[in-house]
């Protein structure tokens, strides 16, 4: 073969394999989740580390949120509903999604009492909206 | 292949607003040269970089052979000796010629392993010569290849270019001295201001 | 006509130049109408959201604003590919000329998104993939301003701007997918092509006309812009001296 | 009359490899650019650690963060020369003109980068990780991350030294165009380390490197090239 | 036949002020150069809040470290190129040649950078507290040690860069003969940021910055001065 | 002030072992004009530098007076213009030639504000030996100053020599082509080889 086809076939199947790995490589990724906090199993099952700055996640359990103290410290509990649940507390502004029920993302320190320390909480909201009316047809809380 | 080595058609270069050269017909054939001259500034170096393509920003065409470019910036690493700068335009443009060979045909010989930052301009110029040896094109392009040389470098460019031209090559240079080659037609640019 | 003489006349600033003329006024009175009825009914008629009341009408401009700032990157880098391997000098003109709308139309879904942010989430910014990878957008716009700046000549300045336009758009899957890891506070997405939106038509209209409107207004000011640039560009040609003459450019 | 040969074109597997001889020659000769990234990478964490007060625990929790931070600046800075000297001499016009096919070389010249940064960096990062106190247990993912991710790291930024070469005002330039490149990198490379020191899997994340890798080598080499084709041009 | 006039010396202020001038003017000719430092700072520090996941806690107690090592990172890249376009294009051995006393454009070099660099950063520091959530009362303290201390790294910086001009490893060089000896800026400075947030005083570490600062002044030009002519002697 | 403007005594030096030059004895007084001819790489640069006071490894003595040096490097920074770099080195000599005129003189005007980067590379060599005349030196030392001008430029160095010596200068150049100034000595290198 011409050495100047040679090459461009030579580039041509460079280009073909390169592309066909890297997109095999996206969906393996894609199928792995990438979890970027503990879940309520893992603060309960000892899985996190003690004392260390951390993140975790978990649902509101329901009427399970207490003031305490100063009009801005707030208590509650997180829950996965599968049976592993933590206590947070937590001192300043809530978001506006903050709620019952409600995915929350919480930062801060795990006490060695179980007692998780955040300085910061984050409402996770899901991708449904609907009119007040229409949430309460099907039986969703509306604050 | 074309029977010409280059041929330009309506060439014509604007830079920094002013028209450096328009309508240019060039044609070169095998075993000539063509010698472009002018006062500073007035479009040499940028004439042959239109054709070695390096230059894009031109209207009109040029058509040339696989050409060898030799410009005011030498193309030899600083860092590398001789040697390996000529290596590595044998890897470059596949050719096997020896290097020694060469090195001694330019004058270096004894200097093969120096690094080029340690020869004297002059030096390190004919280092640059030693390409048009290494990668066999049939198309020189030189931009004063004079530069920096001595007498003997002088007749050293001369009897390089006239060996090229007898084995079927063209070379197109840009001087301000006249080389004299057989063979040679001059152009000369700047001449309408 | 055939594929090929649209791809050679596509080629052709000249030809583009005559053929835009009516779009601009199509897309642009389409955008003004579809913008307007569906800024009016989303901030004002629209229900509100169960949960998160009023503020959810951010939507109606955050969400246009997000997509358009990526199909325009998108635009670019297909304009990219089609000037490094075509040498389409008509696609150099549109990478040129789609960055400041890009640019603006990203600042201000950043922006939304911060002001959505603080009442929803708790903070106004959070370092998450979809925020981050919207920031990088805007960073690679701004490469693609500065880079053009920089390079002198306009046809290197061109080339250089496709190669990164080029490059940029690994940004693009990232920012799409980003939602789909488990960290991102923001929610994903509640369009499909594949399933029913995640909300009532009396929400998602709104949204709906204000996509299309922003489109609309994407094209419209691409194909004005354009316009400009060819003409400014073609400026030596005897076509724009007989259109300049005649009063009609 | 005799006749001229043409060029002919050189199998690139050997182009390749001339290439990459020559690049490691000039390293050699210029050990600053051999160098560099790494006295880079210590001294500057050496610095971290003299400016925290060396206390443990401040710097452990950032410490994935510092290394990922200083690979990238290392790496940018040192990407910064890769092209520049040879623009300077004209080796980089000579380069354009004559390989064919062109992005082999390019390649050569990324690889040898990669070697004297990104894969001395990964070699030594677990020093460096052990000046900042981080667990010895996380050393294998931080190393095996940047081995994923630096690749990636000098293929992209590659991309942006080629556009910059010829421009008086590189260095800032530079800096725009290839940090946004490098932040998927950083992120998914930071976090890797940061979620195994917080015992969670970190598969995901390595996958992604991998990906963004792969897609650099791919699709880099013919953008350089032809980024380089440009600063040439003038 | 005429005689020829001796080149009268300048007066030591008009020197001075001429080379500012011209160093200022080539600065806003290669924006690179004025951007540089600045633009390494906001970077280099966005990558940190992003490498770390943007954890206020995290971020708070290292940013003095931070910041301070990434000034001194800043300078000393800035430093590199002080001395180095000039060596290339040959205006430096003329400045060496031709000017009387030769420390006071030097002098001014220095200066100049000092104000792209040090002056800059100093004068923006504080957003760069903000986005590490520096607590906003000890920005006052932060902007004082720096502008204090930022003059030594640039004076004892020059000395380095004089002595590694004129060689191709310079890089690596410059960055073993400088650090070292901005340690004790490092250290007093940000001892003293660190120190305002746990609420003790830093009157000393002011005093330290002080000395320093004026021991450079006084000692600098002269040594970059010879070691200019060191590095052009070849 | 001594009746001579240059006089070296035993001067040699050696390079990468290889003497350049061994024993010169040089005097130039006011008026004179000394040609170094040698082969490349036979010391004639090194014999400037050494001269200047750039390269103090050399064996002897030599006594200058206060020289101009005007080498292989420009001394003109490509960042600024023509007009600002000669504002700086009046800045730097003290001498308040005006600028326009001695840009004009070498051929320069209607280029005084173009950054020296995008000038050819005669018109960068045009301004550097603007410095001339802008440093007034009794001593100058010219490394090639013929390098990449055109045939005007030719004339306009021999002319600017010419009146330099004339006015009681002295020059001190080395040169390829031998220049045609009046009281012209020449000193050849290299010839022991
Ligand atoms: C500064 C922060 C934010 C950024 C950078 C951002 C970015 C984006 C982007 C790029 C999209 C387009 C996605 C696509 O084309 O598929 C998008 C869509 C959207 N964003 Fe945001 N966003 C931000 C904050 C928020 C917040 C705080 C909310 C609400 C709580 C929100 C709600 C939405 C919604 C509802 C969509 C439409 C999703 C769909 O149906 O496809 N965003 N955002
Ligand atoms: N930087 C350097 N380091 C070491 N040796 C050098 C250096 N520059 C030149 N040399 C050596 O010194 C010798 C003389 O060099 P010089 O530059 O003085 O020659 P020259 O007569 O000016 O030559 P040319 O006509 O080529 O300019 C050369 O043989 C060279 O090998
Ligand atoms: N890099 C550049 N950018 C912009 N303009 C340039 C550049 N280089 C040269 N020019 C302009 O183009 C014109 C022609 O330059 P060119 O280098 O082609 O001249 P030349 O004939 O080679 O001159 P010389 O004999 O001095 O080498 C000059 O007038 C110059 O002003
Ligand atoms: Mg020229
Ligand atoms: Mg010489």
């Amino acid at each position: 073969m011409h050495p100047k086809r040679r090459n461009r076939l030579f580039s041509v199947l460079f280009l073909f394999a390169g592309a066909g790995i890297s997109v095999a490589f996206v969906l393996v990724a894609l199928n792995e989740n990438i979890n970027l906090f503990y879940p309520p199993d893992k603060v309960v099952g000892g899985g996190a580390p003690v004392d260390t700055q951390i993140r975790a996640g978990g649902m509101v359990l329901e009427g399970s949120i207490a003031r305490v103290g100063e009009a801005l410290d707030v208590q509650f509990v997180l829950t996965d509903y599968q049976g592993s649940q933590f206590p947070v507390i937590y001192s300043g502004i809530l978001p506006d999604l903050f709620g019952e029920g409600q995915g929350v993302l919480v930062q801060g320190r795990l006490g060695a009492d179980g007692l998780f320390r955040a300085h910061q909480v984050l409402a996770k909201h899901d991708e449904n909206y609907m009119p007040p009316e229409l949430a309460d047809l099907k039986g969703l809380k509306n604050e | 292949m074309s029977e010409f080595l280059l041929t330009t058609a309506d060439l014509s270069c604007e830079r920094d607003g002013r028209m450096l050269f328009s309508d240019l017909h060039i044609t070169l054939s095998a075993g000539e040269c063509l010698q472009v001259m002018g006062p500073n500034g007035s479009g040499k170096s940028t004439l042959l970089r239109c054709v070695a393509g390096l230059f894009p920003d031109f209207d009109g065409t040029v058509d040339a052979q696989p050409a060898l470019y030799l410009g005011h910036k030498l193309g030899i690493s600083l860092l590398l000796s001789a040697e390996e700068n000529l290596r590595w335009y044998q890897g470059l443009a596949g050719q096997a010629a020896p290097v020694a060979e060469v090195l001694e045909r330019v004058g270096m010989a004894g200097y093969e392993r120096v690094v080029c930052q340690r020869l004297s301009a002059g030096q390190q110029r004919r280092v640059g010569l030693a390409r048009l040896l290494i990668c066999n094109s049939p198309l020189w392009l030189l931009d004063e290849p004079l530069t920096a040389l001595d007498e003997a470098g002088h007749r050293l460019v001369t009897g390089l270019i006239t060996d090229h031209l007898a084995s079927g090559g063209g070379a197109f240079c840009a001087t301000h001295l006249p080389l004299s080659v057989p063979q040679a037609g001059t152009l000369e640019l700047g001449m309408s201001n | 006509m055939t594929l090929k003489t649209l791809w050679h006349r596509l080629g052709s600033p000249r030809w583009f130049y005559q053929i835009s003329r009516p779009w601009i006024y199509v897309l642009g009175i389409l955008a003004l109408v579809l913008l307007v009825t569906g800024t009016v009914w989303g901030l004002v008629f629209a229900p509100m959201d169960y949960q998160q009341h009023d503020s959810f009408r951010i939507m109606y401009v955050h969400v246009p604003a997000a997509m358009v700032a990526q199909s325009a990157y998108i635009v670019m880098g297909f304009a990219g590919v089609l000037l490094l391997v075509w040498r389409m000098k008509l696609a150099d003109m549109v990478l040129a000329t789609v960055v400041p709308f890009g640019m603006s139309m990203t600042v201000f879904a950043l922006v939304t998104g911060a002001v959505w942010g603080k009442p929803t989430w708790g903070a106004w910014w959070v370092w998450d993939a979809r925020t981050t990878s919207m920031l990088v957008l805007l960073f690679l716009y701004f490469g693609l301003y500065a880079l053009r700046q920089a390079i002198a000549r306009p046809e290197a300045a061109a080339r250089a701007c496709a190669v990164l336009a080029v490059v940029g758009m690994i940004n693009i899957p990232i920012i799409k997918y980003s939602v789909n890891f488990a960290l991102t506070l923001h929610q994903k997405a509640s369009f499909t092509l594949t399933e029913a939106p995640s909300m009532p038509p009396e929400m998602w209209l709104p949204l709906a006309l204000n996509v299309l409107g922003v489109y609309c207004l994407f094209g419209a000011n691409l194909l004005s812009r354009l316009r400009l640039e060819i003409l400014r560009r073609e400026r030596g040609t005897q076509w724009v001296r007989d259109l300049v003459l005649s009063g009609s450019a | 009359m005799g006749m001229i040969a043409v060029p002919t074109a050189t199998s690139a597997p050997r182009l390749f490899w001339s290439q990459f001889q020559r690049e490691l020659v000039s390293v050699v000769r210029s050990k600053e650019e051999a160098l560099n990234p790494l006295l880079f990478l210590f001294l500057a964490i050496s610095l971290f650690a003299l400016g925290a007060g060396g206390d443990p625990e401040v710097l452990q929790n950032i410490a994935p963060a510092i290394i990922w931070v200083l690979v990238l600046l290392a790496n940018m800075m040192s990407l910064e020369g890769l092209f520049r000297r040879d623009y300077e001499d004209g080796t980089l016009e000579q380069l354009i003109l004559l390989a064919e096919p062109g992005f082999v070389p390019v390649l050569a010249k990324i690889a040898a980068q990669w070697c004297v940064s990104g894969l001395a960096m990964t070699l030594l990062a677990p020093i460096a990780g052990l000046i900042l106190f981080l667990p010895s247990t996380v050393l294998p993912t931080l190393m095996i991350t940047l081995l994923l991710g630096t690749p990636a790291l000098s293929l992209l930024g590659a991309v942006g030294a080629a556009l910059t070469v010829g421009l008086r005002r590189g260095g800032v330039l530079l800096a725009i165009l290839v940090l946004p490149l490098y932040v998927p990198v950083l992120i998914f490379g930071s976090s890797a380390v940061i979620q195994h020191m917080d015992g969670i899997g970190t598969q995901a994340q390595i996958y992604w490197l991998l990906a963004i890798t792969m897609i650099s080598i791919t699709l880099a080499p013919f953008l350089v090239h032809a980024a380089l084709k440009i600063s040439v041009e003038q």
